[in-house]
C-alpha cells in the first residue's frame, strides 16, 4: 500500500523531469544560441522575456498557465484537436508549465557557454567546410558542452523540485499529475512528518548522486596551461 | 619552377572596405601553382586581406578563384564554407575539445577527394605531428599548434590555401623544410597559396610572387626577383636581394659542388639535385655581392661573373649605393644588385656602361 | 467502479482518506484524492478539472460553484464542522484566552484569516475577546492551519490556531475554542458538474451516514 | 486603503530582492571562483550540493528551514544573542532563505564566466606584480562580468517569485515578511482575480524594465573578430 | 657595452619537473644588462623554462635573481606577482575588457618607482602604439597585440624581463628598431632579458649570450659569439658567426662611415655613434668573410685584415669548411671565421699559420 503510493509519483516526476529537460534543451539550445549571436536590438528584450517567468510566485504563474492551458485558452483549442477539453490536468500540460517556469536557468548557462566559445572556432569549421549547421553540431555544440550540462542539471533540478505551478496546473491527480514533490506536500500538510523527511531525503541522495555523477562524467578536465 | 610555363588563372580579388575605422582596398591576382607572399608593416591589412577573401570579413567588391565568382557587386557572395579555402589563422584556432589527431579527421571528413592531395599520413610525417596526435591543443607548445594546425588545413584539400604568418613560432630548420614541401605541393595540386609573413628569409626563400601592402593597399605585386630588386621593400634595405633564373648543367660532383648556366657564365654552387636542362632559380642578396675592377687573383670567392653595370642607385640617408649590373648580355632578364659604400663606387669610378666582374660567395646561392 | 474523483481541501484529506476506505469497502467503488487549497481547487474546477466532488473548507466556495454552474444544484452540503483550538506542543499549560496577551507569548501562529476558513475563526474569537490588537502584534500567518502548525512544531511561535483535528492524537496542551466566539467553521461539499453518475452523489450522501460521523467526531469535527 | 496595502508588500519584495542578490553575488562569487579554479575531488560535490536545494519542494526547504532558523536550530542560537527567540519570521530569515534557495541560479553563470575567463588573464596580471586578491578584483570581476550580471538577474527574478519558501518562513506578516508574491496568491486564493490581474501585470512590466535595462545596460558590447 | 666591464649578477634557474608528459631539466645564468636568447626547436621547452622562472608553472629546483631566492628546494616559493618579472606570452595577453591605454595604466600603477625607467610616453612613442590608445585589444592586428603586451611589460618596471617570441608578428624594420632599444634599456638599468626566439637574425642582432635549448635540455650557453662560433647552432650552418670587440676611433664621418680600431688594424664601418674610445661588438658571419692570399686590388670590398690561419675546420657532408682566422696577433681574443668551399682553400693552399688577407664587407658590420 505504502509503495504503490511511493513509486507513481516517483516515477512520474523522473518521467516529467526528464522530458522537460529534453524540452529546454530542445528548445533552450537554439534560444541560447540566437541570443549570444544575434546583433538585434530584440536580443536583450528577449533575455528579458526568457526569464520573467521568474518573478511571477509559482502558483501565481500556474494561474495563467492554467487559463492559458484550459478550455478557453489555446491549449484548450490545441487540446480540443485530440478530442480533450483542456492541456490543464494531463501530462503534456505539466511538460509545458515546467518548460516554461524551468527555461531560462536552462538558456543561461547554455548561452553564456555559447559566447564564451567566440567566433574563431566557427570561422575554423566554415574554412574547413563544414555548413553552419555541421559546424553547430560539430564544433558549437561541444565546445559549450559545460554550459549544456550545466543547463540540463539546473534544469532538471528545478523541475524535480517545481511545485506551485505543477500544483496548479496538474491538480494532483494521482498517477496522472501528482509527482513527488506534490506526494511530499501532501504528507506536510498532513503533517506526516516522518514520511515527508523520508521521502525527501531520499530525493535529495537520489539527485544528490544523479547530479554530482552527471557534472563529473561530462565536465572537461581543467585545460593545462601551456 | 613547373615545366609548365606561365602563371595558370587562379585567385582574383578586387576588395574594398573597413573594418572599424581601418579603411581597405585591395586588389591582388594570384596565380595556381605559384606561392603569393603579401608582405608588409604590422596593421598593413593583411588579416583582413585574407579573411575576406575566405570570406570570413564581409568587404565590397569582386572575388574569383578559378574561374569561380566568389563575390561580386551584383550582391553574390559564397559562404566561407563552399569556398574550399584552407586557412591558418594568425594565432591558431584548434578546435579545443579535440585531439590533434580528431582535429585532422574533422578537416579530412569533409574534405573532397582530389587526386594526388596529401594523404593523412603524409601530413602528419612532414609536420612531425607523430608525437601529438593524442594530445589536445591545450597541451601543445606554440610551434607544435601551428604546424597542427596548418596540417588540418592542407587535409582539407583546399584550393586556395590562405596562410596567416602560418609557422612564425616554428624554427628555422623545420619551417625551411616545411614551406620547400609545401612549394611542391603548389605546383603540383595547381593550388592558389597566399601567405603573410614579416619574415623577409621566408618570403624570399618561399614566394614565387610579392604583393606589398601598406595602409590597406597593395603598392606593389609582381613576381619575387622584381618585386625583390624594386624600391618597394624599404625597410631592410640591405636585405635587398634579386632571384636569377640559371640552368643546371651539372649536378653535385665530388666536392658537393654543382655547375650551372647562368646566359652563357658559369656558376659552381652548393648541393643542388635535379635534372640537367632544368632551369632554377637562385637568390642573391645585394650584401653578398661585390664588384672589382680588375679579375682578383688568390681569392676564396669563386664565382667571378663579367657584367656591365646598369644602374647606380643612391641611397640616400646611408653611406650606400646599390649598383644594377647586368651579367647576361643586353636582352638578359638577369639583373644583380650590388650594395656597396659609396666610397668604394667613387673609388673605383663605377658608372653606367662600364664592365665589372661581380663577386658571388657560392654558399649564397640557394635555390629558393 | 472507475474512481470517483474527489478534490479536497488539504486539512480534510486526512479524513477523507479515512472515509475513502470505509466508502470502497461499502460500495466497492475507490476514491481518487486531490488535495490543495480551496481556492486553488476551485479555479482548477473553473478550469475544467476532471473533479465530481468538492470538498471545500469554507462555504462560500461552493456556494459560488453552485452559482456559477460548476456544480449540480442542490447538492451542496456541510459535511464536516470544524473546531478551532489554540494549541502548544509543551503539556500542561494552561491555554485561554489570555494566552494571547501574556508578555511571555511573542508568537501565535494562525492561518491566513483572509483565505483560511480556521484562520477567520482564529481573527474572530481574537475580536470576540477583546484581544484583536493583541493577537495583531505577536500573530504569525501561515497559508494554511497545517503551516500554522508547522510553525508550532518547530517552536518558532509559542502557541497557534490550528484544527482539533490536526491535534487531537497529539501530545501537548490545547483550549479548545467555545465556539461561541466564532461563527461556526462549516466545511461544505458539492457535487461537481463533472460528476453527474451515481457514484459522486453517493459519496457526498456518505459522508452523512452513521459510520462516517463517528469517524469524524473521532478525528475533531462536528457535525451538524 | 488598497494602496497601504499594496505599497508595503512592493517595498518589501524589492528590499529583500535587492538585499538578496547582494548576499547572492558576496556568497555567490566566492564559491563560483572557487568551483572554476579549484582541482579538489570536492569539486563536483560540492557543487551538486549548492544545487540541491532546488530539488526539494520549497514547503519542505521551508520546513527544514524552520527547523534551522528556529529555537533549537542554529538560527535560534544566533536569535537570542539579539534577544530574539527565533530568526524565522524576520526580515534577516527571509533573506537567509531566500539566498539558499536561489544560490544555485546566481553560482552557476557566475562559474560558467569565470571559468571561460581561463588562466591567461590572471597569469598576465600576476606577472604585472598584482596579488590574487587584487587580480580577482582588476581582472577576473570584470572579465566575468556578463556572468555577474546573469547570476544577479537570475537571483533577484527568483527571489521576486519566491514564495514557497518564504511563505512558510515569512509568516506573512504585514510589512515585514509579507512581500508580493504571497500578497499576489491571497488574491488568487480569494478569486479576486482581477486585483490579481493586475498586480501581477505591474510586476511583469516592472520586472521586465528592470530586467531589460540591466542586461542592456551591462552586457558588453559584441567583440569584433580580429 | 657599458663601462663596468664583465656580467653583473643577474638570473640563476636550475630547474628540473615535468609538464604533463614533457621533462625539463634545465640550468640557466642570465646576467644583469645583458640579453640572453633562448633558442630551440619547437616544443624544446622555451616557454616551460620561461613559466617556471616567472613561477607561473612549478617546478622543482632553484631559481635566484639579484641575490634574492625566488625558490629552493627546501620548498621556498615566492609567488609570481612578487618576483618583479615581466612576461610577454607567446600568445598576447592583453586583458580583454581594458582599452591598450587601460593596458598600459594597469601595468603602470602597480610597478614602483625606478630612475629612469621608460616612462608611459617613451613606451608609447617607442612601440607605436599611439594610434592604438583607445582600441580595445579585439580590434588590433596580432603585431598591434604583441606591440601592446610589450609596452605593458615594460611599464610594470620589472627586473626580469621574459619575452617569448615579443615580436613574431611584427615586421622587420620596426622589430629591429624596438629590439635595439630594448637592448639600451636592458643595459641602462641593469635588466635581466631572457627571450625566445626562433629567428636567429634576431638572435644574432640582438642577444649578447645565447642558450641553447633542446628537449627540455640545456645544450650550450654562454656569450653569443662563442655559441654562434661553436659547433651548438647546427640547422642554419651558413649562418655561424663570431662576435668581435673593437674601439672606436671615429664617429660617422660625411661619408656615413666610422673608423674602429681591431687591436690596431682599421675598419670602416656604417654609421656608428658613439664616444670614440668606447669599445664596440661587431657581428660578422662566417659567410660574410672572405680570404685572399693577394691583397686584392680594384675591389669594392674596403675592409681587408691580415692575420693568420689558427685553424681548419672541415664540415662534413658540405663542400664547405670553416677556416678560423687570428687577426689580432698572438694573445688577441679576436678570432673570424670564415666559410668557404672547400675546393677555394685547397686551391689557396691554406693551412693553419698562413698569413691571408681577411675581406669583410663593410656593410655586415653592425652593432650586435
Ligand atoms: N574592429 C576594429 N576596429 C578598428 N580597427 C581595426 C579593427 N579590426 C582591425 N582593425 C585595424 O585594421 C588594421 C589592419 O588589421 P590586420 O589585422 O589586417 O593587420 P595585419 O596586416 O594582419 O597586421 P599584423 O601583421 O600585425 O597581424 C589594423 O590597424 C587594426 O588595428
Ligand atoms: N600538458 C601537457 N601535456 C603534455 N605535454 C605538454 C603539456 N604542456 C606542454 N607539453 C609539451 O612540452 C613541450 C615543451 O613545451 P613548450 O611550450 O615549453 O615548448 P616551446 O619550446 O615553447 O615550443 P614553441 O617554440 O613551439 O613554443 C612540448 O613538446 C609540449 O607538447
Ligand atoms: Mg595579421
Ligand atoms: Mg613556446
Amino acid at each position: 500500500m505504502e509503495a504503490q503510493a511511493v513509486w507513481p509519483p516517483i516515477r512520474l516526476t523522473l518521467e516529467l523531469a526528464g522530458i522537460t529537460t529534453v524540452f529546454l534543451l530542445l528548445l533552450g539550445t537554439p534560444l541560447a544560441w540566437w541570443l549570444a549571436r544575434t546583433r538585434s536590438r530584440l536580443r536583450e528584450p528577449v533575455a528579458a522575456l526568457v526569464a520573467l517567468p521568474l518573478v511571477l510566485p509559482p502558483t501565481v504563474l500556474g494561474f495563467y498557465l492554467l487559463l492559458a492551458l484550459g478550455p478557453e485558452g489555446p491549449g484548450g483549442f490545441v487540446a480540443r484537436l485530440f478530442g480533450e477539453p483542456s492541456l490543464a490536468f494531463s501530462f503534456p500540460g505539466l511538460v509545458i508549465g515546467s518548460v516554461i517556469y524551468s527555461l531560462p536557468f536552462a538558456v543561461q548557462p547554455i548561452r553564456g557557454a555559447f559566447e564564451a566559445l567566440g567566433n574563431r572556432p566557427l570561422e575554423a569549421a566554415a574554412t574547413l567546410r563544414a555548413s553552419p549547421w555541421d559546424a553547430f553540431w560539430s564544433v558549437a555544440i561541444p565546445g559549450a558542452r559545460s554550459g549544456l550540462v550545466a543547463g540540463a542539471v539546473l534544469g532538471f533540478a528545478h523541475t524535480v523540485g517545481e511545485f506551485g505551478v505543477i500544483l496548479m496546473i496538474g491538480g494532483n491527480i494521482p498517477g496522472t499529475t501528482r509527482v513527488l514533490s506534490i506526494a511530499i506536500y501532501d504528507h506536510v500538510e498532513l503533517l506526516e512528518w516522518e514520511t515527508a523527511h523520508w521521502l525527501s531525503g531520499g530525493l535529495l541522495v537520489f539527485s544528490f548522486a544523479v547530479v554530482s555523477l552527471t557534472l563529473s562524467l561530462t565536465r572537461r578536465r581543467e585545460a593545462d596551461p601551456a | 619552377m613547373s615545366a609548365s610555363a606561365g602563371p595558370e588563372p587562379g585567385l582574383s580579388a578586387d576588395l574594398r572596405g573597413a573594418v572599424g575605422s581601418f579603411r581597405i582596398e585591395a586588389g591582388l591576382e594570384a596565380p595556381a601553382g605559384r606561392v603569393t607572399s603579401v608582405f608588409g608593416p604590422s596593421g598593413a591589412g593583411k588579416t583582413t586581406l585574407l579573411r575576406a577573401v575566405a570570406g570570413l570579413t564581409r568587404l565590397d567588391g569582386r572575388v574569383s578563384a578559378f574561374g569561380e565568382v566568389w563575390q561580386d557587386a551584383d550582391g553574390a557572395f559564397v559562404p566561407p564554407h563552399r569556398r574550399g579555402v584552407g586557412f591558418c589563422f594568425q594565432e591558431p584556432a584548434l578546435f579545443s575539445h579535440l585531439t590533434v589527431a580528431e582535429n585532422l579527421a574533422y578537416a579530412r571528413r569533409r574534405a573532397p577527394e582530389r587526386p594526388g592531395a596529401p594523404v593523412s599520413a603524409a601530413v602528419v610525417e612532414r609536420l612531425e605531428l607523430a608525437p601529438l596526435l593524442d594530445r589536445t591543443p591545450a597541451g601543445l607548445s606554440g610551434g607544435e599548434r601551428q604546424r597542427a594546425a596548418l596540417g588540418r588545413a592542407l587535409l582539407s584539400n583546399p584550393g586556395v590555401l590562405l596562410l596567416d604568418e602560418p609557422l612564425s613560432g616554428v624554427h628555422l630548420g623545420a619551417r625551411g623544410r616545411i614551406l620547400d614541401w609545401l612549394r611542391g605541393l603548389a605546383r603540383d595540386l595547381g593550388l592558389v597559396v597566399l601567405q603573410v609573413s614579416h619574415d623577409l628569409g621566408e618570403v624570399i626563400r618561399f614566394a614565387h610572387r610579392i604583393a606589398l601592402i601598406s595602409d590597406g593597399r597593395i603598392t606593389a605585386i609582381g613576381p619575387a626577383g622584381t618585386i625583390l630588386a624594386g624600391e618597394g621593400i624599404r625597410a631592410p634595405r640591405f636585405e635587398a636581394s634579386v632571384v636569377l633564373v640559371a640552368r643546371i648543367l651539372d649536378t653535385a660532383d665530388a666536392a658537393g659542388l654543382s655547375t650551372l648556366d647562368l646566359d652563357g657564365q658559369r656558376l659552381r654552387v652548393a648541393g643542388m639535385g635535379g635534372q640537367p636542362g632544368r632551369p632554377v632559380r637562385l637568390r642573391v642578396r645585394a650584401r653578398d655581392v661585390a664588384l672589382a675592377t680588375t679579375r682578383p687573383e688568390g681569392l676564396s670567392i669563386r664565382n667571378v661573373l663579367d657584367g656591365v653595370i646598369r644602374e647606380l642607385r643612391d641611397q640616400p640617408g646611408t653611406p650606400f649605393i646599390e649598383v644594377v649590373v647586368a651579367v647576361g648580355g643586353a636582352g638578359s632578364r638577369n639583373l644583380l644588385l650590388a650594395r656597396i659604400t659609396r666610397a668604394a663606387a667613387t673609388e673605383l669610378e663605377l658608372a653606367p656602361g662600364r664592365p665589372v666582374h661581380v663577386l658571388l660567395k657560392s654558399v649564397c646561392l640557394e635555390d629558393p | 467502479c472507475e474512481p470517483v474523483r474527489v478534490a479536497v481541501a488539504s486539512n480534510f484529506l486526512a479524513a477523507a482518506r479515512e472515509a475513502g476506505v470505509v466508502f470502497e469497502r461499502a460500495t466497492g467503488c475507490p476514491l481518487s484524492l486531490s488535495a490543495g487549497s480551496t481556492g486553488q481547487l476551485y479555479a482548477q474546477i473553473a478550469q475544467g478539472a476532471p473533479f465530481e466532488v468538492f470538498l471545500a473548507a469554507d462555504s462560500e466556495r461552493p456556494e459560488r460553484a453552485e452559482r456559477e454552474g460548476l456544480a449540480v444544484p442542490g447538492s451542496r452540503r456541510t459535511y464536516a464542522v470544524g473546531r478551532l483550538v489554540l494549541f502548544s506542543p509543551t503539556p500542561g499549560l494552561p491555554l485561554s484566552g489570555q494566552t494571547l496577551a501574556d508578555p511571555g507569548v511573542r508568537r501565535v501562529a494562525l492561518a491566513n484569516p483572509r483565505t483560511a476558513p480556521y484562520g477567520r475563526a482564529a481573527l474572530e474569537a481574537a475580536r470576540t475577546l477583546g484581544l484583536e490588537s493583541a493577537l495583531a502584534s505577536r500573530q504569525v500567518v501561515g497559508t494554511n492551519v497545517a503551516q500554522a502548525l508547522s510553525f508550532v512544531l518547530t517552536g518558532n511561535a509559542e502557541v497557534g490556531f490550528v484544527a482539533l483535528s490536526q491535534v487531537v492524537d497529539r501530545s501537548g496542551s490545547s483550549w479548545l475554542i467555545p465556539e461561541t466566539l466564532h461563527s461556526p467553521i462549516r466545511q461544505q461539499g458539492v457535487v461537481l458538474a463533472r460528476g453527474r453518475r451515481a457514484e459522486a452523489a453517493a459519496f457526498l450522501d456518505f459522508l452523512a451516514s452513521g459510520e462516517i460521523r463517528e469517524l469524524l467526531a473521532r478525528r475533531g469535527y462536528r457535525t451538524d
